[in-house]
């Protein structure tokens, strides 16, 4: 194929090498060579976000017509400065956990099954970023299904380690279904009284569609569906459970990427597909959307305040980081919506590089992680505790840190809209996750009681390096935020201008 | 139901014109109801009928597990690989119009081409699970025991 | 109006179904009802003129489903436990509200929607004419349903048979795989250390 | 061509089918058995294909299926494909659900949800407790 072919189909490239390196990888019962296929799958990804990035940054967005049938008759997929920034941060997420996976992932289950489990990964991945691409509401669908069916595949495997995975991955599987179907029925609805499919053709007829009731009730059922998977507050409930329990490298790929994407469409479908009926997605926003997300806020880090668990009291704690990005999407000013998509990948980065770090935890303990296991392991792993040191560092919004950046424009954005109360209720949650974290970082130092806990292996930069990729991308993003807030500002605009 | 004479001569006949019938609603789908979907479902019936007469043994010899696996991959592979032979030849991703100089019979071959990937991975996947449902052992997941005993049992 | 008196024998005949299942404690009982539920939609399908998705369904739906379901039954107890009057009444109580909440929304919009069947509806006139037309004069294909799934929307169908493989890949996983199950903070010391060196 | 009072009296279609789903739903929430709730969730999905292609009938409308005669009115092609798609993906689901069933059987000796609730309440409770309750489980195994 030639360079310039390549170029042409950067957008299905995204998408669709994934995708196809899945099946590939399924048959390949080496551990180390399904790795390989992973790490190209991935990495190719990461390549063609990278190059679409560039290629919107001067402002161009174009539509990819898959099959070259134009829309509304077939599907395409739309590369704008929103999408192309989102694919981008979760490419390059998988990427790196896809390196960490190298020695976490085979550890955890058996070797023979890694080759399927890497091809699960792949599907996970691929599936995720159709998601994000795709400007055909059933197709989101679809992608909706691939990226839940082997996200439950990768949970379900951490019943290598903890059995209650499996209970977790069903009860995922349960709630995502009707999480899906909910979407599916509002996607029925809308249909019925506008003929079409398509995300941009549907903002363009929304607004002439005599039937109100109809509009109001499929953008609920569709919003509700979205919020399932995006583990919005109250319909996380699935979320903790699966987080703790999956393998390490999983934990660390899903809370980086899977609820990111979710979130995304949520911003798509409030801001382009419905942006024709500005009075049925201000009242969605202002009464649904915002409360929940400050309750989220609330639940999330009280929450983690009391778990034990390592995983789980990250897990709670990306219940209340997900709170953060739905209420900067719900402030739905341009640069609300700004900051939301800089919480996006700050977040991703921050909660990426600290289910990493835990995971080499696990792996040198080789059993759940819990605050007491975790006695004293800033001496022994100094490395490795630096790199979680500093994520959860960014994680409360230390200035100098990734994390700061995030709240800075966040509480700017909430000023702007003199939403006081609020912006003083962000301020108080951000100092209440001073408490989970600080619990966290005195028992690292702390001498334990009896003797160490035996620690099995030494720490290998096949663990700590993917971690520090984050750790570092935490402290540059800090220092120098203005390509992630360039980017993020240009998603706001497209979004709120409406589709161009 | 192995050693009843009836059952096991109706399985020999019948499974030839079941895997012929899924191949006609495979290729004629294009005129009537049918397509690689349903046509993959009944495919994978007439295996799935020869296992429950001759046993499982029998069905495993007759679709290894590792060529199950082979066309659970190829199918998908067959069908993006029509999408990605769109792209090389200049159109974008599974443009068939590009397929062959005519427009109108590229599609229809590329039409072709994906069903029959749809059949294959359909097939293969119902095999699967089929497979995977009547010949699960609880006890290899019920508890652990030593890793040898795990590592002793079938070959994937 | 013979179609009308069909489609509401064949609906009260599906809630007559979905009752039954909610009533019934038997497992192999409900999962044969619920095969039957599949069945009466298929014919309900040919009804509503959808021969393909009939076919698929009275194939899937009905078939491979309940086969499935009857395989999965084969290794579980066949009766569901019966919870304490408390529990299932509170159970019955906040899933009775959801539904019907949200059913009452659905409802509420259900009566603005075109009439069944109503030629100008937008479902009608918008996108699915140039199928019709294009499918005929260009790819002379009869059946539009195939050329719909396989060109126009063939990257649905493609993340469609993603989606099967997914499925077939998660289920040999997840029963004729290695990685075993272990009771929570088992460790693995010994058995994974040197694999990997 | 088109028969009015059909088109008064079809739209009794969705709201029985709407019934139909609420129905469903109504089994996965309130159901205990693992089981049953997956076949909740069939008759749910299962419904919601009856909505989309009650969407695509058209009255007096035959099979979209091209035949010769010009004059034909035809249903819409369109939510039959993306009922295809549903139903393989619902069946997917189906399956992988089933698999986890299975696996949560072997490894837990219950398919009912408030029982495997309770082994993950255990989960929740303060170390040591659960350590606990983890050498008693043990124990008995």
């Amino acid at each position: 194929m030639s360079l310039a072919a390549i170029i042409a189909n950067l957008p299905a490239l995204v998408v669709v090498v994934p995708l196809l390196l899945a099946p590939v990888a399924a048959l390949i019962p080496v551990s180390g060579a399904a790795w390989v296929i992973a790490v190209i799958g991935t990495g190719g990804a990461l390549i063609s976000a990278w190059l679409l990035q560039g290629a919107v940054t001067g402002g161009v967005s174009f539509s990819y017509h898959l099959g070259s049938w134009p829309p509304p008759w077939g599907i395409e997929f739309v590369v704008d400065a929103a999408s192309a920034l989102t694919v981008l941060i979760m490419a390059a997420l998988s990427f790196v956990a896809t390196l960490f996976a190298r020695r976490a992932l085979p550890a955890e289950i058996n070797e023979r099954d890694a080759g399927k489990a890497y091809s699960a990964w792949l599907l996970a991945s691929g599936g995720l970023a159709g998601l994000v691409m795709t400007g055909d509401a059933f197709n989101l669908f679809v992608f909706l299904e691939i990226s839940a069916l082997s996200s439950i595949i990768l949970i379900a495997l951490g019943a290598g380690t903890d059995r209650r995975a499996l209970v977790a991955a069903y009860n995922y599987l349960i709630i995502g279904a009707v999480g899906a179907t909910f979407y599916v029925i509002g996607v029925g609805f809308i249909y019925a009284v506008t003929g079409t499919l398509n995300m941009a053709d549907l903002a363009e007829r929304i607004p002439q569609v005599q039937q109100d009731t109809v509009i109001i009730v499929g953008f609920g059922f569709m919003v509700a569906g979205i919020l399932v998977k995006a583990a919005v507050f109250p319909v996380h409930i699935w979320l903790p459970a699966a987080y703790a329990f999956a393998p390490s490298a999983v934990s660390a790929m899903l809370a980086a990427i899977a609820t990111k994407a979710a979130l995304y469409i949520l911003a798509r479908i409030l801001f382009t597909v419905f942006a024709g009926v500005p009075d049925v997605t201000a009242l969605a926003l202002e009464w649904v959307l915002v409360p929940l997300a400050i309750a989220g806020i609330f639940t999330g880090t009280i929450l983690a305040i009391y778990e034990n668990d390592i995983k789980k009291l990250l897990a709670f704690s990306s219940v209340a980081q997900i709170g953060y990005i739905a209420l900067a999407f719900g402030i739905a000013s341009s640069a609300g919506i700004a900051a939301g998509f800089i919480h996006i990948g700050n977040h991703a980065i921050i909660k990426g590089g600290m289910f990493l770090a835990v995971g080499g935890y696990f792996l040198a303990l080789r059993s759940r992680v819990s605050l007491s296991a975790m006695t004293g392991l800033g001496r022994r792993m100094p490395i490795t505790t630096t790199g979680f040191l500093i994520c959860g560092l960014s994680l409360i919004g230390l200035p100098l840190t990734a994390g700061f950046i995030s709240k800075l424009y966040l509480v700017r954005a909430l000023i702007a809209e003199d939403m006081i109360l609020v912006m003083i209720l962000v301020l108080v949650s951000s100092a209440l996750s001073v408490a989970y974290l600080w619990k966290i970082v005195e028992i690292l130092w702390q001498r334990p009681e009896g003797d160490d806990v035996p620690l099995h292996g030494d720490e290998t930069p096949a663990l700590y390096l993917p971690l520090w990729i984050l750790a570092i991308a935490n402290l540059w993003l800090g220092v120098a935020p203005a390509p992630l807030v360039d980017a993020a500002n240009r998603a706001a605009m497209h979004l709120v201008g409406g589709i161009s | 139901m192995r050693d009843n004479p009836v059952l096991r001569t109706c399985a020999k006949i019948l499974f030839a014109p079941i895997i012929v019938f899924g191949l006609y609603v495979q290729f004629h789908g294009d005129y009537s109801p049918g397509g690689g979907f349903q046509a993959g479902v009944i495919i994978a019936a007439a295996f799935i009928l020869h296992a429950l007469i001759f046993g499982l043994e029998a069905g495993r010899r007759l679709v290894p597990q590792w060529l199950n696996l082979a066309l659970l991959a190829a199918g998908v592979l067959l069908y993006g690989g029509v999408g990605v032979a769109g792209m090389s030849m200049g159109g974008l991703y599974l443009d068939y119009n590009v397929l062959l100089p005519d427009p109108s019979a590229g599609q229809h071959v590329g039409i072709i081409l994906v069903e029959f990937g749809v059949g294959l991975t359909v097939t293969a996947v119902m095999l699967a699970l089929f497979h995977a449902f009547a010949g699960f052992n609880p006890e290899r997941f019920g508890d652990e025991t030593s890793d040898e005993a795990d590592h002793s049992r079938g070959g994937s | 109006m013979s179609v009308f008196v069909t489609n509401l024998l064949l609906l009260l005949f599906l809630v007559f179904l979905l009752v039954l299942v909610i009533m019934t404690r038997r497992l192999f009982a409900v999962v044969v009802l619920a095969g039957a539920y599949s069945l009466v939609s298929a014919a309900m399908f040919v009804n509503l003129d959808a021969v393909d998705v009939a076919f698929t369904e009275a194939a899937v739906g009905a078939g491979i489903s309940t086969v499935l379901f009857l395989a999965t039954m084969a290794y579980l107890p066949g009766r569901e436990k019966v919870l304490p009057p408390s529990g299932r009444i509170g159970n019955a109580m906040a899933a009775g509200i959801i539904c019907v909440f949200a059913g009452a929304l659905l409802v509420a919009a259900a009566v603005e929607l075109p009439a069944v069947g109503d030629p100008n509806a937008p479902a009608h006139v918008h996108v699915a004419p140039r199928y019709l037309a294009e499918s005929d004069s260009f790819l002379h294909i009869p059946n539009v349903v195939t050329t719909v799934l396989a060109s126009y929307r063939g990257f649905d169908t493609l993340g469609e048979t993603v989606v099967v493989f997914t499925a077939g890949l998660g289920v040999l996983v997840l029963l004729s795989g290695f990685t075993r199950t272990r009771r929570a903070a088992q460790d693995r010391a010994g058995v994974k250390e040197d694999s990997d060196a | 061509m088109i028969d009015p009072v059909s088109i008064i009296t079809d739209s009794w279609n969705y709201l029985i089918v709407i019934c139909l789903m609420m129905g469903g739903l109504f089994i996965v929430i309130s159901q205990n058995n693992l089981v049953k709730k997956l076949v909740g969730l069939a008759i749910f999905q299962t419904s919601v294909f009856l909505f989309y292609i009650t969407v695509g009938k058209m009255a007096g409308g035959t099979a979209p299926i091209l035949l010769d005669s010009a004059d034909v009115a035809y249903s819409n092609p369109l939510p039959h494909v993306l009922i295809l798609t549903a139903i393989v993906v619902g069946v997917a689901t189906t399956a992988l659900g089933l698999a986890l069933v299975l696996r949560i059987h072997a490894a837990f000796g219950s398919i009912e949800d408030d029982e495997v609730l309770t082994i993950k309440a255990e989960a929740a409770l303060p170390r040591v407790t659960r350590a606990a309750s983890e050498t008693d489980s043990e124990a008995r195994s």
